[in-house]
């Protein structure tokens, strides 16, 4: 199994703040598992829609969307960040 | 001296300066950063990753120790609703040397406009409500200290 | 807002910085020096020169106004008899852009070590006593806001 | 009439933070006032014998050395300021 997290309007979106899948194919990179996603129904569309207005971390750490997801634990999907 | 506080209250900067004050260090350098209250703004929300924000944070005040010689760092965010006016982030330095207090300060800041997992929501007096887009300017000036 | 204080008693750091955040400007930038305590140090003694020390602060006060757009700037510069631990100097930049609060906030410290007419004499446990003089490095880097 | 005001160690070594003397001539400079004063008795010589280690004001602006003292009401003479 595979946790995502979302955050932002990511969240808002897709109506939800986590949930747990199954673990993609091998080789699978974050911009497949949000293609995959974005073929969902409900809000996932508009959430991923458009993945250059997103910003992935793979287990508390940012990565490039062309990064293989791996053994990793939990993939977080939103929007750039904004802090300070 | 290393403080990270990734927290909803507001804090005491009297006392947050003090502690980096009495570290013998000659100079204390901050910046404080304040929700504005233009445009009909009524509470700025502030939404963070919580396993992901604390480490980060911490871990770039560990870069901050390694680059220049500095004496103590506080970082502290704060996250939740905030009004106008109200505190949103303290970045404070101690170093022997106030270039380096100074510099290690608008390091600290521009890291975290860009790179801390913070995201602000704007709420307006009429209802309406939006997310507050990320600055080019602000991932261009962190890329600028890798220079 | 603009304040220049040239004063001997201490001052509360809370209020200072209370003043320039009410500002609305989103971003507070400030430096404080305080007295080392290192070598037997057990005072430093300032000692300025009246007529000309608040009308040089407030003339490099508004040309740091003139140069970044600020909110508001606050300058404190004690003079007399000074232990360690003690604060020294504070300023504090008020601005809607963090680097124009940081990067002024440097320019008048800057400007205070190498231009503002003050005199420093150290005091120590063994009743020895020293001007301290100045250093090459704080006038090359006042003269560098000038490229 | 022109008052003279010295600080730091010039205040301590010439004993005195302020005195008023005769007009130099018309043209004199700072630096030209300051040899005339380094000729005098006491501690005049020892505050003033090395020019290279003093700065000046006139009315309460910096000036170079090289100043001509003009319609100056005060002229003040102290090591580089070490403020800040």
């Amino acid at each position: 199994m595979l946790t995502l997290v979302y955050f932002a309007w990511v969240r808002e979106s897709i109506g939800r703040d986590e949930e747990r899948i199954e673990r993609p194919a091998p080789g699978t990179t974050v911009a497949g598992l949000i293609a995959t996603l974005a073929a969902r129904e409900g809000g996932y569309a508009e959430a991923l829609g458009d993945p250059t207005k997103l910003r992935a971390a793979i287990d508390q750490h940012f990565v490039p969307l062309d990064t293989v997801i791996g053994e990793a634990r939990e993939v977080a999907l939103f929007p750039p960040v904004t802090g300070g | 001296m290393k403080r990270v506080a990734i927290q909803s209250g507001d804090f005491d900067m009297a006392a947050e300066l003090a502690a980096l004050e009495s570290l013998g260090g000659g100079g204390v350098a901050s910046f404080t950063g304040v929700v504005r209250g233009e445009s009909g703004l009524i509470a700025l929300e502030l939404e963070h990753y919580p396993a992901m924000t604390a480490p980060q944070v911490d871990r770039i005040v560990d870069e901050a120790l390694a680059r220049w010689p500095l004496l103590g760092v506080s970082v502290i965010h704060r996250f939740g609703r905030l009004e106008p006016g109200a505190r949103i982030v303290f970045v404070g330095t101690a170093s022997r040397h106030r270039a380096a207090a100074l510099a290690s300060c608008a390091f600290l800041i521009d890291w975290l406009k860009s790179h801390a997992p913070f995201w602000k929501k704007e709420h307006f007096a009429d209802g309406a409500t939006a997310w507050v887009a990320a600055q080019a300017e602000d991932e261009a000036k962190a890329q600028g200290w890798n220079a």
